[in-house]
């Protein structure tokens, strides 16, 4: 076993063996036979003084998943990390830490990363060399290149980027900074209508009615942790307000799902829509601002009706709420509404902010956010490729040949360069095509550091020994520069780690820190240095700049349907797709798996005449995919949607091959950002068809109020979810009999009487749980940290198929609504759970007490004593049982990535029961330490790793038995229920029922 | 061939009869003459040799109610005794409750019952059975059987009281 | 010394057996003759099927429960509808051989030795089950209440435990009524036949004679063996029953299903029975024994009664749905008749309800072959039945989320199939081993001739 | 098999009586320090108990006659659900200077001081573990029973040359007959999750 652990590629030394040990450990141990074999004890060498065998150890560290820059708390056993969660001190994500953040654990311990440095030989195959080497052949090239030197890097700004654009210009050839979704539209328009590209922060907290036009500020877009914190704040039924958020879109995405209010708008014409809320603002306010009131003049709620296909009423209602919610907030800038005519829409927004009043309020610029050079660059210096102006060419945290559309020709201009050195840990469609590979360390692997926005100087730290032989790319920037001398020479530093340190001494100058270490140590532990974020900058309107203006975007193509892409909410712009917790946790919309699929409204289903599954031909001039069809109720019936990140041709076994890539359909763009939404496409039906990875059943609640809602105003006047229902007339709602009520009491005191024997003596405490579904979004980060924390298996696509997947917490999406044509469709989120009832159906069944009552209050899962017989799967009133199927244990971490296991938690063998415990062993972990201290347990000293995680603190985990604690608050809360409260199992998680806007009138 | 085997033979006359009254009566004249210890092979049970015999009522009947009583107790006992031996809260239910026991008992009751019948027949009838006594084969078929244990002495008696009585055949067994 | 022939006697519905004790043993020694090519071959046949049953099950331990066709939240599917039907196949013998003997119905006598070998290997069969169907089948003993290091006992509040009881009591009881019964027809074998056999079959009889005090125990016993049986055939498909009863599955939840299981577990087992021994009585030459008029028109009346108790069960169960008002069984029964599993629904019925009301027709009652379709169709049915109470109640309780259907796959069929290959391997061996017809319990109702004739 | 479940069953009583006759752990606790131990001086190391190491410590000598405190070693066992394992460091800390008063010993000092020069540490053979589906928490025993702790377990490892299994720690049944005496929880999920 322990060797099993060691024979990875990872130095022996560094682990206390025994420890690590879980991986196959559960199988083993399962079946009680580890007895047997010989085990070794492999000392450490020398003991380091931060670990202590069997507890963790916490490291500060910063997310480089995306550009935003969130801080991150990692969490080590024995000198390996084994989950990432946010760093509460990080004034950009508090604490959270969203899906794509936390699956970076799969990004280290990726089997599928480049082990070492490797050399193209002239048969094309790689070669593993020596580090020296490759930097000898690096340093080569650059000097027969000379000046005729490009890098594409898509390092978020900080010290590295710096360095690295210092190299380049000290070679004088040329930086493009990458980011695939580089917010271009947004910029171009600031620097229209304010005469700053700056891009602003969005304050959605004190937002009081939020419209979006297509910006999914909830997962793919801007800050999302940060804005889901902020929704939550505005949108939660917090100090009883509810903020509007109106989402106008041809799609609905995960915002939209959280919408009060979707108006499915014609593609592109967004900025009518907005023009014209301004129009109605400004006209009634006496066409104030002057400079406006012409310009907007034109853009009459007709004219948007028109275009938008909603009602002039409408619009104008929605304009006056805007205006009398102070202050309120517009947003726009998503990548689905990516168009021709996208900085028309941002320009227009902002306007619609200007006259609002929401600028330095809502929206507040001068956090110097950072951007790269656009998509123009990038097409720039792909022309040059072409022009075989480009010598050597190198590859930073970027993956263009995939990213950019097809149509763009990138990849072949790419081709064309003479020497292409890519620095990525993966192998992907970009390093695949290069001479050489320096696989750098991965972002937890070394020191760097971030500058995400004004104020937040965020550091990384290396928390484990690399995995692989692979080095810091700044280490290979200053090695290649002492080899290569010259211009480069000054590049002197003995390390980058030296470099890096010596750039902190001048920040500590800047920021008046005299004494260095202390500064160091202090951002060492606090994960970075946090300033007051300055002022929110005044801008002012720029008004001769601010030319109000709407066009419908013309759309290539032929074809019926206009083609809407947008990111993944779990694979992104694709670089998750090797990494399977992103894979597997479907998505949260669609609430698909593992493969592509192709959204066809309902009213577009039947006339095409297709069901789920059923796989269509999208065609378009630039190409054609196929996908399986998925009706879905939230899209415009003149529209189908495809999501971006799949259709991998490489990035390692579990993304090659996989889906499709709608990239492929896209025309090649014009101007200064790629439009995701440029084309039509011609549908057919192959008239095959495949079942959808999909992990949802029934998605309808057939009136058993599992995600129960109340009406804002009888949630301000306090009413149960109950009360609220025979207030509104429904008295059918099922109503505790007399007889019912006396049931329960009786089963209140058969407890009572049983809980006086053996363990069940003395008083206990009663771990409980409080879930507010006002503020869910459906994330799906809290199902990512319980994949990570309770070493749950991906059990793959085919088992998916098969419905076996091991979600042991789930959130479940039901439409309301929407059912005949016309009627609004809206989704209730709600994170399915066990729900540790008192009277648990699924114990008594279990003929080996293996599902048995703990006397703290849970509904313990013993593995070790469950023969699999499933009859506790059976009786689970919730279905959140899961069963393994196959030797789950011994597929789904293929090496190294079973590093990964928390080894507090058993591994599950095949043939035996699992389910949410609670997290137990964090419970137990507290427990212990408390013991140690002589204490009882505080409230809030730990809490479930799905409480960790959520971006909206909508869970709340505690002791419900302790008065002040606030999980029992919540329990008493009017708002609260219980999943099917009358069958009298008596769960210990209360849900707070969502608060609903009034309908539309 | 019929076990248990080799015992010492007990001497005396096996007589065969066909027709069941003839049995019955040579059975009562047997008895009347004071033949107490007489063995009739039958091949199934016969009320007319039963009645002639006039037996007392098998004992079976009481093994098997102590059987029965001891599987109910051994029941419940055990449930009961497993159950607060480590106690184990499971969906709210008291830790000895009774009624799902009452399934065990009730088996247990039921098996024992059985066990102990089949035990009892095989001590009575097969173990406590007479040795050596002279059989035959037809006895299984169609004919009836009836062993007299007699000395030389009175074996002529006997004999002619037989075959007056209407047996086919009879045999003389000697020790 | 010649056998006086007895006159024609009655059993009192005018139909007679004219037979002496010496036809009796003689015919039925002549069922254990040397086997023909025919024979043969079905019990190679049946091996074989088994032997791929075998390859399944080692299938399912090596590598996982995941071959089978299970679709959570479906957690439970052909394997345990395999082991219900089983079980419910045994509780015909039970009946036939005891309840019947103790209501004295001289009908059984032909046939019950038959019915009951077919409840012992068929409660055999099912037993195999609980172990087949579990996730680590290596340890299913936990299930037994044996003293071990861990001071641990097993949860006697589970049903699955009140089924290791009643299974295993169930299948001790029945195979000891077996073999008690079968005694003195093994001494009269013994008694007939030579060299080896005489040997084996010798020892088999435990030195039975026949003895009149032996019959004087024997005859005691057997009747308290059968008081014991009966409380027992109703009690096992309860418990069964309860596997589904007390749990909180919509559609499982029923008062009724006690009574309604053991209705249908005794017209499933006649279905069987039929179908058994249809072919038997011709392969064994033994017709003038098992006769239509009597033997088959009373198993089709009984059939006739329970399969209409199961009619009115399967009202019941539509009624009670919705007559509660509760919104979970309403929706699990609809969806049983019109939902994804409408087919299977269907075929229950018209298999179990409509078919057996054919036999309101004594025609069809003394029809072999009708019968023979009938059961052939009643164990169809009764299969069904079991697969649409356990799968299609699964796929659709509280959390709409979660439904799903179910595809069994290869490894459910290859259970399935191995489970009736091993039984029909028994079965066959037995028929060829032991008197498959009670030699002296016929006997005992033959009048034994008389010298001065008549009765008394 | 299922039959013979109900004679078992049948006869629980009894079965139980057999079953709970022997009282659980034969190693009672002793003295956390002993006097100090004149360690023996072994001649045939193959007659002792235990799995023969790659080194031959004697924890007779360290924590018998020198009563070196088992935490100077084992130095997370307080704190931590790991004892932890002596690093090399630890070793070398004393080794440096003390090179070992007889042939027997010295032998053993210079095999350590090899692996310490070759940075390859000794793969001691593991004596005791626990499944790894129960979690046993070192700290809460030695804080629950002081210094006896180690004892109670592992035996009077002071006397041991060479360690070796005193009680099965590996059977539940152990743990549970201590538990149970000390009347503390049974509760399976406090080691089991």
């Amino acid at each position: 076993m322990a060797d099993e652990t060691t024979a990875s590629t990872l130095d022996r030394r560094k682990f206390l063996t025994v420890l690590g040990a879980t991986t196959g450990g559960g199988a083993l141990a399962l079946s009680g036979c580890s007895t047997g074999k010989v085990e070794k004890l492999v000392p450490y060498l020398v003991q380091s003084e931060d670990q202590i065998p069997g507890l963790a150890t916490w490291y500060a560290s910063t997310c480089t998943e995306c550009s935003t820059g969130c801080g991150v708390h990692v969490r080590t056993r024995e000198g390996r990390p084994v989950k990432l969660e946010g760093n509460p001190e990080h004034p950009v994500n508090r604490g959270k830490l969203c899906s794509r953040g936390q699956a970076a654990l799969q990004g280290l311990y990726n089997p599928g990363r480049v082990k070492g440095p490797m050399a193209r030989n002239p048969d094309g195959s790689f070669q593993a060399i020596t580090w020296d080497d490759a930097i000898a052949r690096l340093a080569a090239k650059l000097g027969e290149a000379g000046s005729r030197v490009a890098v594409i890097s898509g390092a978020g700004r900080g010290t590295f980027s710096d360095l690295l654009g210092d190299w380049t210009a000290a070679l004088g050839g040329r930086l493009v900074r990458h980011e695939t979704f580089d917010r271009e539209p947004e910029r171009a328009a600031n620097r229209q209508v304010f005469g700053s590209d700056q891009l602003p922060l969005y304050d959605l907290g004190k937002a009081r009615y939020i419209v979006s036009f297509g910006a999914d500020f909830l997962d793919t877009w801007g800050a999302p942790l940060e804005q889901a914190r902020g929704f939550a704040a505005a949108h939660g039924f917090e100090g009883g307000q509810v903020a509007k958020l109106v989402y106008a879109a041809p799609r609905m995405d995960l915002t939209g799902l959280n919408a009060d209010q979707w108006l499915p708008i014609k593609p592109g014409s967004e900025a009518a829509l907005a023009l014209a809320m301004a129009q109605v603002l400004v006209s009634e306010r006496g066409g104030q601002p002057a400079g406006l009131a012409g310009a907007l003049a034109a853009y009459t709620p007709a004219l948007a009706a028109e275009e938008t296909g909603v009602p002039a009423a409408t619009i104008e209602r929605l304009a006056r709420e805007f205006a009398a919610a102070r202050p309120s907030l517009a947003l726009a800038g998503g990548v689905a509404a990516q168009h021709a005519g996208a900085t028309e829409v941002c320009a227009a927004v902002n306007i619609l902010n200007f006259v609002a009043g929401n600028i330095g309020e809502t929206v507040r610029f001068g956090a110097e956010l950072p951007a790269a050079d656009g998509h123009a660059a990038l097409a720039g210096l792909a022309r040059s490729m072409n022009a075989g102006e480009v010598g050597v060419v190198l590859v930073h945290d970027a993956n263009p040949v995939y990213t950019q559309p097809r149509a763009t020709g990138f990849a072949d201009a790419f081709r064309k360069v003479g020497y292409k050195v890519s620095t990525s840990l993966y192998l992907d469609e970009t390093a695949a095509l290069c001479d050489l590979l320096l696989p750098q360390h991965h972002a937890l692997e070394r020191w760097d550091d971030l500058r995400p926005r004004a104020g937040v100087y965020s550091l990384m730290q290396p928390v484990l020994e690399p995995v692989f032989d692979t080095l810091p790319a700044g280490d290979i920037l200053l090695r290649v520069s002492q080899k290569a001398g010259g211009a480069l020479a000054r590049f002197n530093a003995p390390s980058y780690e030296a470099h890096l340190k010596s750039r902190w001494q001048a920040l500590a100058g800047e920021l008046g820190e005299s004494d260095f270490a202390a500064f160091w140590h202090g951002a060492l532990q606090r994960g970075g240095v946090y300033r007051e974020p300055p002022a929110a900058g005044a801008v002012s309107l720029a008004l001769e700049n601010a030319q109000a203006s709407y066009t419908r975007p013309a759309l290539g193509g032929e074809g019926e349907f206009t083609f809407l892409t947008y990111p993944h909410p779990m694979l992104y712009d694709g670089r998750g797709a090797n990494k399977p917790w992103l894979l597997e946790i479907a998505d949260p919309v669609t609430k698909i798996s593992w493969h592509s699929w192709v959204e066809v409204g309902p009213g577009a289903a039947r006339r095409l005449d297709v069901r789920d599954g059923e796989i269509l031909e999208l065609s378009t001039p630039q190409g054609t995919v196929e996908a399986p069809v998925f009706v879905y109720p939230g899209i415009r019936d003149d529209v189908v949607a495809m999501p971006l990140g799949l259709g991998h041709t490489a990035y390692g076994a579990f993304a090659e091959g996989r889906g499709v890539n709608p990239l492929d359909l896209l025309a090649a763009p014009s101007g200064e950002y790629v439009p995701y939404l440029s084309t039509r496409v011609a549908v057919r039906k192959t008239g095959r068809y495949r079942k959808l990875a999909s992990v949802a059943g029934v998605a309808r609640q057939l009136g058993r109020g599992i995600a129960e809602s109340i009406p804002l105003a009888a949630a301000q006047k306090g009413l149960t979810v109950e009360q609220a229902y025979i207030e509104a007339g429904l008295g059918h709602h099922e109503v505790n009999t007399e007889r019912e009520l006396e049931a329960v009491h009786g089963w209140a005191e058969e407890q009572h009487e049983a809980t006086q024997y053996g363990n069940y003596e003395g008083e206990n405490p009663q771990w409980a749980m409080a879930i507010d579904l006002a503020k869910c979004t459906g994330c799906n980060a809290c199902v990512t940290a319980c994949y990570a924390e309770n070493n749950i298996p991906t059990v793959g696509e085919e088992q998916v198929l098969k419905g076996r997947e091991m979600t042991w917490l789930r959130i479940e999406r039901y439409w309301e609504g929407g059912e005949e044509p016309g009627e609004p469709v809206s989704a209730r989120f709600v994170p399915m759970l066990c729900q540790h009832c008192a009277n648990a159906p699924c114990e008594p069944v279990c003929p080996v007490y293996a599902a048995y009552h703990t006397p703290d209050g849970l509904n313990g899962q013993v593995y070790n004593r469950c023969v699999g017989t499933r009859y506790c799967a059976n009786n689970c009133p919730y279905k959140v049982r899961y069963f393994n199927w196959y030797k789950y244990n011994e597929r789904a971490w293929p090496a190294p990535l079973h590093l990964q296991l928390n080894p507090d938690v058993t591994v599950r063998a095949r043939g035996v029961m699992e389910k949410c415990t609670f997290c137990i062993q964090r419970i137990r972990g507290a427990q212990n330490q408390a013991r140690l201290e002589d204490r009882p347990i505080r409230d809030g000293e730990f809490t479930t790793a799905c409480a960790q995680a959520c971006p909206s603190d909508c869970i709340v985990f505690g002791n419900v038995r302790d008065p002040s604690s606030r999980v029992a608050r919540l329990a008493q809360n009017p708002r609260g229920y219980r999943v099917l409260e009358d069958l009298n199992v008596r769960p210990a998680i209360t849900y707070l029922a969502k608060v609903l806007l009034p309908a539309e009138a | 061939m019929a076990l248990p085997l080799r015992s010492r033979r007990v001497p005396g006359l096996l007589a065969s009869f066909v027709h069941v009254d003839a049995a019955a009566d040579a059975i009562r004249a047997l008895r009347a003459r004071g033949h107490r210890n007489l063995v009739v092979y039958t091949a199934a049970p016969n009320h007319e040799i039963e009645e002639a015999l006039d037996h007392s009522v098998s004992p079976v009947r009481l093994v098997t109610l102590i059987g029965g009583l001891t599987g109910c107790a051994a029941g419940f006992g055990m449930t009961l005794w497993m159950s607060y031996d480590w106690p184990v809260l499971v969906g709210g239910k008291p830790i000895g409750s009774i009624p799902p026991y009452v399934v065990i008992a009730f088996e247990l009751t039921i098996l024992l019952g059985a066990l102990s019948t089949v035990a009892a027949v095989a001590l009575f009838s097969v173990l406590m059975g007479k040795r050596g006594i002279a059989y035959d084969p037809k006895f299984s078929d169609d004919q009836i059987g009836v062993f007299v244990p007699a000395g030389g002495d009175q074996a002529g008696a006997v004999e002619q009281m037989l075959r007056s009585a209407g047996a086919v055949e009879v045999r003389r067994e000697a020790a | 010394m010649a056998v006086v022939a007895p006159p024609p006697v009655g059993h009192g519905d005018g139909h007679a057996i004219t037979q002496t004790h010496a036809d009796v043993t003689r015919d039925v020694v002549a069922t254990l003759s040397a086997p023909s090519r025919g024979y043969v071959l079905l019990l190679l046949g049946s091996a074989a099927v088994f032997l791929m049953g075998l390859l399944t099950f080692l299938i399912l331990v090596i590598d996982g429960l995941g071959h089978a066709g299970y679709q959570p939240p479906i957690f439970w599917s052909v394997y345990i509808t395999t082991f219900v039907f089983w079980v419910g196949i045994g509780h015909a013998g039970t009946l036939i051989s005891a309840i019947l003997f103790l209501f004295r119905s001289p009908w059984r006598t032909a046939v019950y030795r038959s019915t009951e070998v077919m409840t012992v290997f068929a409660v055999m069969t099912a037993a195999l089950f609980p172990i087949i169907h579990i996730g680590r089948q290596w340890i299913f003993y936990w299930l037994l209440p044996y003293p071990n290091q861990r001071y641990l006992w097993p949860n006697f509040k589970s049903p699955l435990i009140w089924d290791v009881f009643a299974i295993s009591t169930y299948f001790t009881v029945s195979a000891t009524f077996l073999v008690f019964g079968l005694v003195p027809d093994v001494a009269a074998v013994r008694d007939k036949v030579t060299g080896w056999r005489k040997t084996v079959y010798g020892l088999a009889s435990v030195g039975w004679q026949g003895t009149d005090n032996q019959w004087r125990h024997y005859s005691r016993a057997y009747l308290y063996l059968a008081a014991l049986a009966t409380p027992l055939v109703l009690s096992v498909h309860s418990v069964v029953s309860w596997d589904f009863a007390v749990s909180i599955v919509p559609g499982w939840h029923g008062t009724i299903f006690a009574p309604y299981f053991v209705a249908g577990a005794i017209y499933s087992g006649i279905g069987m029975v039929l179908t058994l021994i249809i072919p038997l009585r011709r392969a064994l030459r033994i017709e003038h024994m098992i006769t239509p008029e009597y033997h088959f028109d009373n198993l089709a009346k009984l059939t006739l009664l329970t399969g209409s108790i199961l009619f009115y069960a399967y009202g019941m169960e539509y009624f009670v749905a919705w007559y509660s008002g509760n919104m979970f069984e309403q929706t699990t029964f609809y969806r049983r008749a019109f939902g994804p599993y409408w087919w299977a629904g269907w075929t229950m019925i018209i298999c179990n309800a409509f078919v057996s009301q054919l036999l309101w027709f004594r025609k069809v009652r003394t029809n072999l072959t009708a019968l023979f379709i009938i059961s052939i169709f009643i164990n169809v049915g009764m299969w069904f039945e079991r697969f649409v109470i356990i799968v299609s109640s699964l796929s659709n309780d509280y959390v709409p989320w979660a439904w799903d259907q179910l595809n069994p796959s290869w490894a459910d069929w290859g259970i399935l199939a191995g489970s009736f290959g091993w039984f029909g391997m028994w079965f066959l061996l037995f028929a060829k081993t032991f008197p498959i017809v009670a030699i002296q319990e016929i006997k005992e109702m033959i009048p034994m001739p008389r010298k001065r004739g008549g009765h008394h | 098999m299922r039959t013979l479940a109900i004679v078992l069953g049948g006869a629980g009583g009894l079965a139980i009586l057999l079953a709970f006759g022997d009282p659980g752990p034969e190693a009672q606790q002793t003295a956390a320090v002993p006097d100090s131990i004149a360690a023996p001086v072994i001649s045939d190391t193959g007659a002792l108990q235990g799995p023969r190491q790659p080194l031959f410590f004697r924890h007779d000598i360290h924590a018998g006659q020198f009563k070196i405190q088992c935490q100077y070693c084992h130095y997370s066992v307080a704190v931590s659900p790991e004892p932890g394992i002596p690093s090399m460091q630890t070793c070398m800390g004393c080794h440096l200077v003390i090179a070992g008063s007889d042939s027997a010993s010295r032998t053993e000092i210079r095999k350590l001081r090899q692996a310490w020069t070759e940075k390859k540490p000794i793969e001691w053979v593991r004596v005791h573990f626990v499944p790894r589906h129960a979690h046993f928490p070192h700290q809460r025993h030695v804080k629950a029973m002081g210094p006896n702790a180690c004892a109670t377990c592992h035996g009077d490892v002071a006397r041991m040359p060479q360690v070796f299994k005193v009680n099965n720690v590996t059977n539940m049944g152990f743990c549970i007959t201590c538990h149970v005496e000390r009347n503390v929880s049974r509760d399976c999920s406090v080691c089991h999750y």
